[in-house]
């Protein structure tokens, strides 16, 4: 996937999580939490949706590489491109 | 006990018994089937029954035995009680083995019993074993293996009588040979019929005795036991016998001429003994009908015994098919 | 043999340590069979033992399995606890009387009134390039048979425990243990001093697809999970370790945890242990089901001799990988 | 012929607002299906038929407020066309549309397709119609994720396009969920007599046990702190049920199960608490599965009426970027909230020593015209006792 798939992909599933966001004003370094205003539950539903759609294991200890969005693209970039 | 057998009346008397047990508990074994009281296969013992019981007066308690499918005999010899040896052919909760065995696969581990075996020749490793477990726990005890002729064509005989002879262990190898395996003629089986010689072969010491005469059967078992018991290892008894009837209840018999059948009847075991012990005054006309009907006092008991007998709950099919532990 | 590195164990010295162990702790136990004593086991497993136990107890048997492990099964039956070796499960072939027709048998035959306490000890599998009479892996047919129960050993720490467990089972107790994993060297945890042979075990754990295998399976499927990792697929393996009777739990449990599911067998597909694992988990995980289920088994042939062949008719951890990832990522391979 | 009418969408509604219509005459709906949007004080709520039939004719349009129990359409009995049954169903986007990910999404799944047994059973749980589904499974069979991956979207099926970028939230209108908070929490200070307590409890067991199961579990399997305070308030009140029910009429009505209601706060403000029914008897995964699938539908307006049937009892948990503790205010006609703080790692005493520990405040609010103090202190007590044995939840 490349990077530019893997940034809609994101913005697909945080637009099913929290429809009334504007991603165009996250930044890539932004936490999202506060970014966006979502909680453990929401955030949650992130992970499954990322696990799901991108086919990657993601243990519990790797949550908080994935808050910001630039933390999100590398880790799905690094982790299942290999299998391609 | 002594190698010697006295021939006093009441062991005379005893034997002749022994092989009126045997043959009555048969006929009406017989009748039961055709009832359907009894199925499956019903393999009879009529005419080799000098056998098992000469050999078997030969052995203590504390030996052990290794059966036949033909075991009837050598069960009620052993002295297993009939009630439960019939409760057992009827497939009730109450037989030796709860209905699971039936006619071919008496167990009865009080009596060191170890089958009823019907896969010919699968008991000869067995009785090596036990054999070999008996001496390595140091009793001085004789496990009587029991084969037919039939078990002579298996690879697991020559096995098991090199084995034996190999390790010095306790095993009376007891080949009653009735001359055919099923159909199958011992002369169109095996190159060698003498199979005495067989055993031989493997530094067994092997007598052939006259299987049709208690006496002499006994007298041999109790020779061979007395070596085997003084530390000389194996022994082998080729008992030549004869099976009056089918190999199992009905078959057409076209493997054996009629003749052939009727010339060995009349040396048949129990007419013999009885015929020779009232000529010799050893037994009186009258006697021999209180054995009988006390015979058949005793048979009308177990068949009772049996009827009254009940089924094992299905809910038990599988148990036992592993063990939670080993028997005391 | 050769030494250990320091803190391991080779498998064949764990497998010597648990036949020593029980010789010393029972002395009803002796072993038999073809070559364990002055020879010191085709394998070399029983090496030395025979110095110190003696021939009463380390007996080394004629070519005769049918008699030997007929004579197990007697003594069995008559109180001792036999520890019977057959060279290798080929050959078990010729004893397969005795242990189906008696061993597996007689306790319920009788009643009840007779337990077998024995154990046999097999070699087994491919991988030693000794063609099509010393190389299958017929476990799978043991496994079939009711009053039998079936070990398939693949760590160090099954090879040295099992056995004091098979023997204190009453029940005739079949031990198989793959000729390639003798030499293989592990750690034994110095807090464990025994192993239950009534559960498979996770061996580790993902949540992808479940990677389910048995003896020399089990490397190659710890080998593949390997590979896996490294594309981001976490692979659950599962050790059956008890090919009878099966665990269905712990598989049912794997397989509702991931949903997909890859069975690693050496023996041949049809009619096989590999089947009947799949067909339970048809039975009572169907939906938990997320894919198809996919073995990869032994190639349906006699086991060829030259190497490249018998390689690709075992099953290798680039098979089982490629098997996994089609599940896990379908039109990505 | 069957009406399908305005539901009475909780004790307190008097009347609704039709805002969306899922069928259109001649559909074929059946039981359960959801056929129109309502939006009520508590938000949009999804509306499922009880009925089965043809939907013939449509009575009540769009933007129209009508009290409860007016009749909004009707359902034939007869056979819909057959011209229009041998149709094959529409195929509709499975998500506004958007850029795609990769790999390209397959052609949704048509009559027929293969469905995986795992997917089939959680598309039947969520209520996902699997024909509108595309699979990306082996021979493009509908996989488990792609059913989840469904459920996490839940476009509003068969509405009709939405203006693409900025999918709004359906039926919701903060000024009337304000105005309806509003009144319920100003009679239930105005009527109920609360007291409060709180109690702290330390959450280092059950933080353990969660990192270790979460450890073994797949994502979607795995839990947050939430559901084990759920599970632990709901097993306490099955010992104290003079805490779970309602207050009607003068008298204490005890609930008929442990329905509890789930607080969620919307973003940009508001807030639903839709029942979990018979929190107590669910497995904890069953329960985590729940919270999350409401938290997901509540925040984008997806509720179901089913769900909005009256809980029995409250409870709320601030999470993770909340405050230390709660008073509540009970939601009437209940009698009982059970609130939660953030969890924090603080000093606690342990056996004489100062130690940091992951703790929480548990508050309760409850009815004195129900219940007292001491029975109020059990319940928190229990809570706490529960949640020391994670395992047994």
């Amino acid at each position: 996937m490349t990077e530019t798939e893997i940034r809609h992909m994101i913005a697909d599933i945080l637009g099913n999580i929290v429809p009334e966001a504007d991603l165009s004003t996250v930044s890539d370094e932004e936490d999202l939490r506060e970014a966006l205003d979502i909680d453990s539950m929401d955030f949650l539903n992130f992970v499954v949706a990322l696990h799901l759609r991108a086919g990657i294991d993601i243990p519990e200890i790797d949550y908080p590489r994935l808050r910001t969005l630039k933390g999100a693209i590398a880790y799905v970039q690094q982790a299942p491109t290999k299998a391609k | 006990m002594s190698a010697k057998i006295h021939l006093d009346r009441t062991h005379l008397h005893h034997l002749l018994r022994q092989m009126i047990r045997i043959r009555h508990f048969e006929m009406k074994c017989v009748e039961l089937y055709q009832a359907q009281k009894i199925v499956g296969f019903l393999h009879l013992y009529d005419g080799e029954e000098a056998v098992s019981v000469g050999v078997i007066e030969a052995l203590t308690p504390e030996d052990a035995i290794v059966g036949t499918y033909r075991e009837h005999g050598q069960a009620l010899a052993r002295g297993i009680a009939m009630d439960r040896l019939m409760a057992e052919m009827m497939g009730k909760l109450e037989g030796c083995c709860r209905g699971r065995g039936g006619s071919m696969h008496i167990f009865d581990r009080a009596k060191r019993f170890y089958g009823g075996n019907a896969i010919v020749g699968g008991g000869l490793p067995l009785a090596v074993g036990v054999a070999l477990a008996d001496k390595r726990r140091g009793l001085n005890a004789v496990t009587a293996c029991f084969f037919g002729d039939g078990a002579v064509d298996e690879g697991e005989f020559h096995e098991s009588l090199n084995l034996a002879s190999l390790w010095q262990l306790p095993v009376l190898f007891v080949c009653e040979n009735n001359l055919y395996s099923m159909g199958m003629a011992l002369e169109r089986a095996e190159a060698e019929t003498d199979v005495s010689r067989k055993a031989a072969s493997y530094r067994i010491p092997a007598v052939v005795v006259d299987g049709m005469d208690v006496v002499a059967v006994e007298a041999a078992a109790r020779r061979a036991v007395e070596q085997i018991r003084s530390g000389g290892g194996p022994q082998f008894l080729e008992c030549r016998t004869y099976r009056f009837r089918a190999h199992s209840m009905y078959d057409a018999e076209l493997y054996r001429t009629k003749q052939e059948v009727e010339a060995w009847r009349k040396k048949g075991p129990i007419a013999r003994f009885r015929n020779w012990l009232q000529e010799s005054g050893l037994i009186h006309q009258e006697e021999v009908q209180r054995i009988e009907t006390e015979v058949d006092t005793e048979i009308a008991a177990a068949v009772a015994f049996a009827e009254a007998g009940t089924l094992e709950p299905v809910e038990e099919l599988e148990r036992f098919v592993t063990m939670e532990g080993v028997p005391p | 043999m050769s030494p250990a590195a320091t803190g391991t164990i080779t498998y064949r010295e764990a497998c010597r340590q648990a036949i020593r162990d029980a010789l010393l702790a029972d002395p009803q136990a002796f072993l038999m069979g073809e070559d364990v004593g002055r020879y010191g086991g085709c394998y070399a497993v029983t090496k030395g033992l025979l110095d110190e136990f003696g021939e009463d107890r380390i007996r080394d048997t004629p070519l005769s399995e049918s008699a030997f492990v007929g004579a197990g099964i007697g003594a069995a039956l008559a109180g001792l606890h036999p520890i019977v070796e057959i060279m290798t499960v080929n050959f078990s072939l010729l004893a397969l009387d005795q242990i189906v027709n008696n061993a597996a048998t007689i306790p319920h035959m009788s009643g009840g009134q007779f337990a077998v306490p024995l154990v046999i000890r097999i070699a087994t599998g491919g991988g030693r390039r000794v063609a099509a009479q010393h190389s299958h892996s017929l476990e799978g047919w043991y496994a079939h048979i009711p009053g039998l129960r079936v070990l398939a050993p693949a760590v160090v720490e099954d090879a040295r425990y099992m056995l004091a467990a098979a023997l204190a089972d009453p029940n005739p107790v079949l031990i198989f243990e793959h000729v390639m994993l003798y030499n293989m060297e592990g750690a034994l945890d110095p807090s464990v001093n025994a192993v239950d042979i009534a559960r498979a075990k996770i061996r580790r754990a993902g949540s992808n697809v479940s990677l389910i295998a048995y003896g020399n399976g089990l490397i190659k499927a710890l080998a593949a999970a390997e590979l896996l990792s490294a594309e981001g697929i976490a692979a659950e393996v599962v050790d059956l370790r008890v090919l009878r009777p099966l665990d269905t739990a712990t598989i049912l449990a794997s397989v509702a945890k991931t949903r997909r599911v890859v069975i690693v067998d050496e023996g041949w597909k049809s009619g096989s242990l590999s089947a009947e694992i799949g067909v339970r988990i048809a039975e009572e995980g169907f939906f938990d089901l997320d894919a198809p289920l996919r073995r990869v088994c032994g190639r349906e042939v006699p086991m060829p001799y030259a190497a490249h062949l018998e390689d690709a008719a075992l099953p290798q951890p680039a098979d089982i990988a490629a098997a996994a990832r089609g599940l896990v990522r379908p039109g990505r391979t | 012929m069957a009406d399908f009418r305005m539901p009475a969408l909780g004790a307190d509604m008097e009347a609704g607002t039709l805002v969306e219509w899922l069928v259109k005459p001649g559909d074929r709906v059946k039981r359960g299906d959801v056929i129109a949007v309502v939006e009520t004080q508590k938000g949009a709520i999804e509306v499922e038929v009880f009925d089965e039939g043809v939907v013939s004719d449509i009575v009540v349009p769009v933007k129209t407020k009508v009290p409860v129990g007016t009749v909004l359409a009707r359902i034939g009995g007869e056979a819909a066309a057959p011209a229009k049954a041998a149709m094959p169903p529409t195929p509709v986007p499975v998500a506004p549309p958007r850029p795609p990910a990769a790999p390209p999404p397959p052609a949704p799944a048509r009559l027929g397709a293969k469905v995986t047994p795992a997917a089939r059973r959680r598309a039947t749980e969520l209520g996902i119609d699997l024909a509108t589904l595309a699979g990306t499974g082996i021979d493009g069979s509908v996989t488990l994720a792609d059913v989840e991956a469904a459920a996490i979207a839940r476009p509003p099926a068969k509405a009709a396009p939405l203006p693409a970028e900025k999918p709004r939230r359906l039926g919701f209108d903060p000024a009337e969920m304000r105005k309806a908070i509003a009144a319920a929490m100003a009679r239930s200070k105005r009527e109920i007599p609360h007291y409060y307590l709180s109690d702290t409890i330390d959450l280092g067991a059950a933080l353990a046990w969660l990192e270790s199961h979460n450890a073994a579990q797949p994502v979607p399997q795995r839990m947050l702190p939430a559901a084990l305070l759920l599970k632990a308030s709901a097993l306490a009140l099955r010992e104290m049920p003079q805490l779970n029910g309602t207050y009607v009429d003068g008298a204490f009505h005890p609930g008929g199960g442990i329905h509890a209601g789930w607080a969620i706060s919307l973003r940009g403000g508001g807030l639903v608490a839709p029942a979990i029914r018979d929190a107590d008897q669910r497995p904890l995964p069953e329960l985590m599965a729940a919270m999350r699938d409401l938290v997901q539908r509540a925040r984008s307006g997806r509720l179901r009426s089913s769900e909005l049937e009256s809980p029995t009892v409250t409870v709320t948990s601030l999470g993770d970027r909340g405050a230390d503790a709660i008073a509540a205010i009970i939601y009437p006609p209940q009698v009982a909230i059970i609130g939660f703080g953030s969890i924090r790692v603080r000093p606690w005493v342990v056996e004489g020593r100062i130690e940091p520990r992951s703790l929480v405040t548990a508050s309760l609010a409850a009815d004195h015209r129900v219940s007292d103090g001491h029975l109020g202190a059990l319940l928190l007590n229990a809570i706490g006792r529960l949640l020391q044995e994670p395992a047994k939840l």
